[in-house]
């Protein structure tokens, strides 16, 4: 019999985009999340408004994971996991255990479904590996991510060694994207269009900076993203075609030494940052070998869950779907249309059944 | 002060026992009971305590409003109001207050006026909020799908998945748009195409066009000509009409003749198999930079032309734009296969002569060379366009188009297919020139939107949307031209103007614009936003 | 003839005509109208004493007129539609009849938008061919414009302006039309910098057969600087100053700017005068009335014919 | 419709002058849709009034109504009792509503809160503009259906002065040349002809020239 | 006088921006002004110029959080509203009030601490205006 009950693995945008979906067509959703709280990634970033919405879509999500919290046919399982599966597509059984509250022990629990949705998202990628960056090492070298939730916990720019208003700030792009000898051959799409959003509210906070984006290639998001390159041009940020290979930090300084090509010149110039921005890629998420395994899906070359050529949202299982940036690094726009689009999977599978 | 203010209760309760320290509870309590309201503290400290402390309560009291003042934020807000729809009690009469705004203040008795202050406002609120009437609805559950490409048939195909009738409209005599010439997705379009043909709930009408539509969501009148003219009454309009690429002719000289072909010709010369000259240069983003499909296209035929011909290949570009799937392991190939890549920043100069094209641009890494290409053909991007009738479509579905001529999203706070009506969308390159997962995914992202809201045949609607009194109404037509989701329309029999509830998405700026005060938001109605004006500007309590 | 006066008599003997401005003080200071009749005395046929032009308050039309015959000279009378209604202009028009004017220009008037009393009620009872109408019909059918007989009638050689440059174009020469058949005797163009434009006017005009109907004077004007003419080019409507002129002006220097108006201005008098169905030239030297003579002369138009 | 635009929030303290009860009546027809009279324009008015009253420490107390059409005895007959307690009555209706109150209620101060200004149409939203010189003795019919009288800043009957330049008057780069509006408008319709006959000079004896103007249908009247 | 004064201000807050702001700024305990009083509104565009100009006569300052530009949940409605600000302006330059003291903020929905600083400065800034000499006798 088909059950009208759907396992999510995962709460970020994609996996509410795809409950709240699946919760309009009539469906009872579980989401398995893994932290104590929905939302995933996206809702620890900071909007990027200017004086102008910059289409960051960051409130979007904020909202999402609020309609999701309070939904009556949504039943929320944080703190829990996946331990093991059996069944087959319309009548899966899920095994899961959950951190049980005040005495944190681990309860297990199994779930009747008739589909599960993999939307287990991204790790960023971790800045320690590139050792050359001074990641962990020097204070003013930070990670986007680190930006963006100082950005949101604040509400100001500061610059991690002394809390002052950073002067000359630099984005490296590329940060575990597009990187065959850290085996991440792939393009992140976000970084570039994050870290210009990103450039351009710090200019408009503190206009006095002075801003440089180190990059290799700029890739385009969404409408009129031409628009917004310029408009970070108009406003003086520069772009350099060329990524630094090293970051050498002084002692008791707040500024740190980068050596880099001038595009005008070709001579090769030193410049003096005091916050470095690590735009740092999507990375796969550690235990997706883990699921794979479990539910018997494939991975691709890079460790993102395979999707089929007809649907992306397919996975070479029946009955398992794939939802967001677990598929491959998608923005929060993209991974919200993911996740709706795995809904509709959902519906079309249980109808053939 | 005597009021019918008996059936409001005022439930109030501290979590983690945060209030506590900070104000006397008792003496909120004490006070609003003097106004003539029922309070009932709870002594819970924490929010599931707090809950079934609240269906108790509202089991022991017959209520008809309510006040619930607390410290949890909106994020509380839903799971009250579905304990109230438990008990028959209507989730609109309830008002929630955000205590932890008084906990700010210093002082325990200034904290404890503020407190007093913010629920007797939300009181006074609720006290004049009247029941929110329902009605039902009709829905008509076809679907018309305007477009027969790639984007138009997934949307058609997962429509019927939820049940849905679809009617497909395309212009042309033939189904399968631009995806049909790109040689490596033929195989995936043919099997959309026969699943689509063999699938009895659309019914595909070839050589039309719509040329008019009437009325609003869930109940839409379009009339189509063709072969036929046509007239379907449906609930929701996909428009799916694609894009068009036109060779950006001034970019390039007009001695180009032959030598300069687009990235669409090549792709017909390849799957015909002609043959392909010696030395072959690409060049992209002289027009349509910020898009990554010229890329995608690129490192493809860069690689087919290399391996099938052996050509000697040099690409120039602006950006290499690899944000797709497997883009980078494409331009990586297409690297080990000896295809040369060169980036600018200026664009290249391009000559024609004798057979020949020289393009010449910086070397970027050197910046004091100069880099002269010759070849003996030359091959760029199309320029991207909105479809043809793109304009006319948009004026008889009355929404808006983008700068360049696009359908337009602009609500960020919605699905970007969502267009400003309710119950019109716009997928794939009609709004956005983007590739084939994309369109596939945000089709059926699309479709899963309407069939959730298309799968009752009638549906019972709150009435929470803005209400016009006839009375006063003296049809200015403000309120229908400045409704930014068109959710207006002149009654004619009543001489008044009439809001469509279900296209209504309850704003309230019609209420703002009209000026004669014939406009009411149900949920914000003038008195209650003057009634917080007048008590708590003034001195608290 | 139709009023006998000395511009009617020397236009109708074929003579190539020359009329001037001047324009009345914005005072009561007779000796100022007296100090320019002087300066153009001798070297125009007629002389056009403007009616508060652009909407400026300034001494009336018609008794600067009357001061002009006193001192010999012959005045062209300009009368605007937009300060008097048909009895205050007809009104006027037997006094001045009475006083000895014999031509009289019928215009529009400048909107009093651009003039010293922008805030006055205008009045616009008439347009300039209605205006044309009236007159000619006092003159001809010796009837008021209400119909009822005029004993002594006021006979004038009746003129208008055209503008061949302004918009919309297409219509410009079906309003030259209109005024003839409205009963003009001629009509005074708008200043011609661009000749190439005006001739191609006057060959629709002559399509029509209009300059067999009236004579038609070619508005000239010297120019004083650079910025004036740009200032023509750029604000003043129906003014067309092509860059050739801006150019001849920017390239002689701010010393030999006047100099260089006054060459331009006797330039386009010799190519006007070749243009067939041209009867003359009016030169309009407002408040610069003193370089009249010289343009005339240098143009080759003195002396000027005495007939009668 | 009628449309006007609110004096000057200074021109109507002048009026009130020391009075300290007053009565603003809108009106909810023509200066509703144009929004200069109202009921929302009379509730800004009153609370700009108590404002500015209460600035100069003299405040003052407003009641507003807003009946449906100022210009009919029967309505303006609900403003009774309020006119009876007020020392003055502000009226944002057109002329006609001010006169109405006047006629009504000979006992009543009533003050102009509005500027008749034209008659005209919503170009779009929140843009008016004038369409009708109310001259009593139309010639839409020779014009393509454009009013020279108030298109044209000078009233011209028989076509454009020199003063227009790319379509626009000479009064203003913003306004459209009238004449040139209806040569377009003649030239679609294939009636350039119209432009070539001379139009006499009008009467305008039906207009506000001939004082002052009325209608009687012997048919209509009891 | 002048120094005890403590500014009232009302603070018309969009559900979509400025409420979820607000609750934002107090949970995370970011201290705005005493004598803030806020109200919901669904829309910035649901703000008349009337409610602003009653709450001006009730108080001292009006404060309206709407969505960013372009970020409007109903794609106008904030911009209707600053055109509505910039009517009150004119107004309140004609009977001699400070337009200062009504002021329009664009947020997001987690901006918290800008809507704590945003009132901050509004606050002080109507403190140094002093009392507003429109407002109703109390």
């Amino acid at each position: 019999m088909n059950s009208k009950e759907v396992a999510i693995i995962g709460g970020g945008v994609a996996g509410i985009s795809a409950a709240v979906a699946l919760t309009d067509i009539g469906f009872m959703v579980h989401i398995i999340e893994r932290d104590v709280q929905l939302g995933g990634h996206a809702t620890s970033f900071a909007c990027k408004a200017t004086d102008k919405c910059s289409k960051c879509l960051v409130c979007v999500a904020d909202e999402l994971v609020l309609k999701a919290s309070q939904h009556p046919k949504i039943r929320v399982l944080t703190g829990s996991e996946v331990m093991s599966f059996s069944g087959k597509p319309g009548d899966f059984e899920l095994r899961i255990s959950q951190a049980g509250g005040e005495e944190s022990l681990f309860k297990e629990s199994v779930l009747k479904i008739g589909a599960i949705v993999i939307a287990t998202g991204f790790m960023p990628f971790n800045a320690e590996e590139k050792k050359e960056y001074g990641y962990g090492k020097y204070k003013n070298v930070i990670t986007a991510s680190d930006f963006e939730r100082a950005i949101r916990a604040n509400g100001a720019i500061s610059r991690p060694t002394d809390g002052s208003a950073p002067e000359k700030i630099t984005f490296f792009q590329c940060v575990g994207s597009r990187d065959e000898s850290i085996g991440k051959g792939y393009c992140s799409k976000v970084c570039c269009s994050y870290a210009l959003k990103l450039s351009k509210l710090v200019k408009s906070e503190i206009p006095e900076s002075d801003i440089t984006i180190f990059y290799m290639d700029v890739q385009p998001t969404g409408k009129d993203f031409l628009k917004l390159r310029e408009s970070c041009e108009e406003m003086g940020i520069k772009f350099v075609r060329n990524l630094p290979s090293k970051i050498y930090g002084y002692a008791d300084s707040d500024f740190m030494r980068v050596n880099n090509l001038n595009n005008n010149t070709g001579e090769v110039v030193q410049d003096e940052f005091d916050l470095i921005v690590l735009s740092v890629g999507m990375s796969p998420q550690n235990d997706v070998k883990f699921l794979a395994n479990t539910f018997k899906v494939d991975l691709d070359e890079h460790n993102f869950f395979k999707g089929l050529k007809q649907s992306t949202n397919l996975s070479n299982t029946p009955g398992i779907f794939l939802a967001g940036a677990c598929q491959g690094p998608k923005d929060i726009e993209e991974s919200m249309a993911h996740g709706r689009a795995a809904a509709a999977e959902v519906v079309k599978m249980l109808r053939e059944q | 002060m005597k009021r019918e203010v008996s059936k409001i209760g005022i439930f109030i309760y501290d979590c983690e026992s945060k209030l506590k320290n900070v104000l006397s509870i008792s003496e909120v309590c004490s006070k609003l009971e003097g106004l003539g309201f029922v309070c009932f503290e709870s002594p819970a400290s924490h929010f599931n305590e707090a809950m079934s402390d609240f269906e108790k309560y509202l089991k022991d009291n017959e209520m008809l409003k309510v006040v619930i003042a607390g410290c949890d934020s909106r994020s509380k807000e839903q799971i009250f109001k579905n304990s109230l729809k438990k008990v028959g009690l209507s989730p609109y009469w309830v008002n929630f207050v955000n205590l932890n705004e008084a906990i700010g203040y210093k002082e325990k008795k200034k904290a404890t006026e503020k407190a007093i202050n913010l629920v007797t406002q939300a009181a006074k609120w609720i006290e004049m909020q009247e029941i929110i009437g329902t009605q039902k609805v009709l829905l008509n559950q076809k679907v018309l799908v305007l477009g027969g490409g790639i984007a138009g048939i997934e949307t058609a195909l997962t429509l019927t998945e939820g049940g849905l009738d679809v009617i497909l409209i395309e212009e042309t005599s033939h189904l399968g748009g631009g995806a049909v010439a790109v040689e490596n997705l033929k195989g995936l379009v043919k099997s959309k195409i026969e699943a689509l043909v063999n699938e009895k709930k659309v019914r595909v009408i070839n050589s039309s066009h719509l040329v008019d539509l009437d009325g609003h969501v869930g109940r839409f009148t379009a009339r189509v000509e063709g072969e036929q003219k046509l007239i379907f009454e449906v609930g929701a309009v996909v428009v799916a009409t694609g894009n068009e690429l036109i060779l950006p002719i001034q970019e390039l000289d007009e001695s180009s003749g032959s030598l300069a072909i687009g990235q669409k010709d090549l792709e017909n010369r390849l799957s015909l198999s002609k043959d392909v000259p010696q030395r072959v240069c690409f060049l992209i983003d002289l027009v349509d930079e910020d898009l990554k499909i010229s890329t995608q296209v690129l490192l493809k035929q860069a690689l087919a032309v290399k391996e099938k011909f052996g050509s000697d290949v040099i690409c120039l570009c602006r950006d290499l734009k690899v944000s797709f799937d497997g883009g980078e392991k494409l331009y990586e190939k297409a690297q080990e296969a000896g295809v040369l890549f060169f980036k600018y920043t200026k664009k290249p100069k391009i000559a024609f002569s004798d057979e020949i094209v020289k393009t010449s641009l910086i070397n970027e890494d050197y910046p004091h060379e100069k880099l002269v290409f010759e070849s003996d053909l030359l091959v760029v991007n199309e320029k991207i366009m909105p479809g043809r009738g793109s304009n006319a479509l948009a004026e008889s579905l009355s929404v808006d188009l983008d700068s360049k001529g696009f359908f337009q999203s602009d609500n960020v706070k919605l699905l970007p297919t969502f267009s400003s009506r309710r119950g019109i969308f716009f997928v794939g390159g009609c709004r956005l020139p983007q590739n084939i997962n994309e369109t596939l995914s945000e089709a059926r992202a699309t479709a899963a939107e309407i069939f959730s809201f298309l799968s009752k045949e009638e549906i019972e609607l709150d009435l929470t949307s803005a209400k016009i009194d006839s009375d006063k109404c003296i049809l200015c037509l403000t309120c229908i031209r400045t409704c930014p989701h068109r959710a207006i329309v002149v009654d004619q029999e009543e001489e008044t103007a009439k809001v469509i509830p279900l296209a209504c998405q309850s704003c309230g700026i019609c209420v703002s614009e009209c000026p004669v005060v014939a406009i009411e938001l149900p949920l914000y109605t003038n008195a209650q936003i003057i009634g917080q004006l007048n008590d708590v500007v003034g001195e608290a309590g | 003839m139709k009023s006998g006066s000395n511009l009617e008599k020397i236009l109708s003997a074929g003579k190539f005509a020359v009329t001037a401005e001047l324009g009345p003080p914005k005072s009561a200071d007779a000796e100022v109208v007296y100090k320019k009749a002087d300066i153009l005395k001798g070297c125009a046929d007629a002389v056009n004493i403007t009616d508060c032009q652009t909407a400026i308050v300034r001494m009336s039309s018609i008794a600067t007129a009357a001061m002009l015959i006193s001192k010999g000279l012959e005045p062209i009378a300009q009368m605007t539609c937009r300060d008097r209604n048909r009895i205050a202009i007809q009104s006027d028009l037997l006094g001045a009849s009475a006083l000895g004017v014999k031509n009289l220009l019928c215009l529009t008037g400048d909107h009093q938008k651009f003039g010293n009393h922008p805030q006055s009620k205008n009045v616009f009872d008439l347009d300039s061919i209605q205006l044309i109408k009236m007159v000619k019909d006092m003159r001809d059918e010796k009837v008021f414009q209400c119909g009822e007989e005029i004993k002594v009638e006021p006979r004038f050689f009746i003129g208008a302006a055209e503008s061949p440059f302004a918009d919309p174009v297409e219509l410009r020469v079906l309003m030259l039309a209109k005024k003839v058949t409205a009963g003009i005797d001629f009509v005074q163009t708008q200043i011609v910098y661009n000749v190439e434009k005006f001739a191609k006017w006057m060959e629709l005009v002559r399509e029509l057969g209009l300059d067999k109907k009236v004579y038609i004077l070619a508005g000239v004007a010297p120019l004083k600087s650079v910025g004036m003419a740009r200032y023509m080019k750029n604000n003043v409507p129906g003014m067309d100053v092509p860059d050739e002129v801006i150019n001849r002006m920017t390239a002689v220097g701010k010393e030999r700017a006047k100099e260089e108006g006054i060459n331009i201005c006797v330039d386009v008098i010799n190519q006007v005068k070749e243009i067939k169905g041209v009867a003359g030239v009016h030169v309009m030297a407002i408040e610069w009335e003193e370089v009249v003579p010289e343009i005339v002369e240098k143009a080759g138009l003195l002396p000027r014919p005495k007939i009668g | 419709m009628i449309i006007g635009e609110r004096k000057p929030i200074q021109e109507i303290l002048d009026m009130i002058g020391e009075h300290d009860k007053i009565l603003i009546a809108g009106c909810g027809t023509c200066v509703a849709i144009c929004m200069a009279g109202g009921d929302k324009e009379v509730s800004i008015l009153a609370s700009a009034i108590r404002m500015a009253r209460n600035r100069e420490g003299k405040p003052i107390e407003i009641q507003e109504h807003t009946p449906l059409r100022q210009c009919e005895w029967e309505f303006v007959d609900e403003l009774k009792d309020k006119i009876k307690v007020s020392d003055t009555v502000l009226s944002m209706a057109c002329g006609i509503g001010v006169q109405t109150l006047v006629e009504r209620y000979p006992e009543a101060v009533v003050y102009p809160a509005v500027n008749t200004t034209f008659l005209g149409l919503p170009e779009e939203q929140g843009v008016w503009s004038e369409r009708c010189g109310a001259c009593g003795n139309c010639v839409l019919d020779k014009t393509g259906g454009i009013c020279p009288i108030v298109r044209c800043s000078k009233s011209l009957l028989n076509g454009p002065c020199g003063g227009a330049q790319d379509g626009k008057c000479e009064i203003d780069p913003e306004v459209d040349c009238g004449w040139q509006l209806i040569y377009d408008r003649l030239k679609v319709l294939g009636k350039l002809d119209n432009l070539t006959k001379i139009s006499p000079a009008k009467d305008w004896s039906t207009g506000r020239d001939g004082g002052p103007r009325k209608i009687v249908r012997e048919d209509m009247k009891l | 006088m002048k120094r005890d004064f403590e500014p009232k201000i009302t603070a018309f807050c969009c559900e979509h921006s400025g409420l979820p702001s607000a609750d934002m700024a107090v949970e995370s305990e970011f201290v705005y002004p005493e004598g803030v009083n806020i109200i919901k509104i669904p829309c910035s565009g649901k703000v008349e110029a009337i409610h602003i100009m009653r709450a001006l006569e009730e108080g001292d300052g009006v404060a309206i959080f709407a969505c960013h530009k372009e970020a409007c949940q109903f794609l106008r409605g904030n911009l209707r509203t600053e055109a509505k600000v910039t009517y009150i302006s004119k107004i309140l330059r004609e009977i001699g009030i400070e337009k200062e003291r009504v002021q329009m903020y664009f947020l997001a929905p987690s901006n918290g601490v800008k809507f704590a600083r945003t009132l901050r400065v509004f606050y002080k800034n109507l403190k140094d205006l002093g009392p507003n000499a429109g407002r109703k006798e109390l």
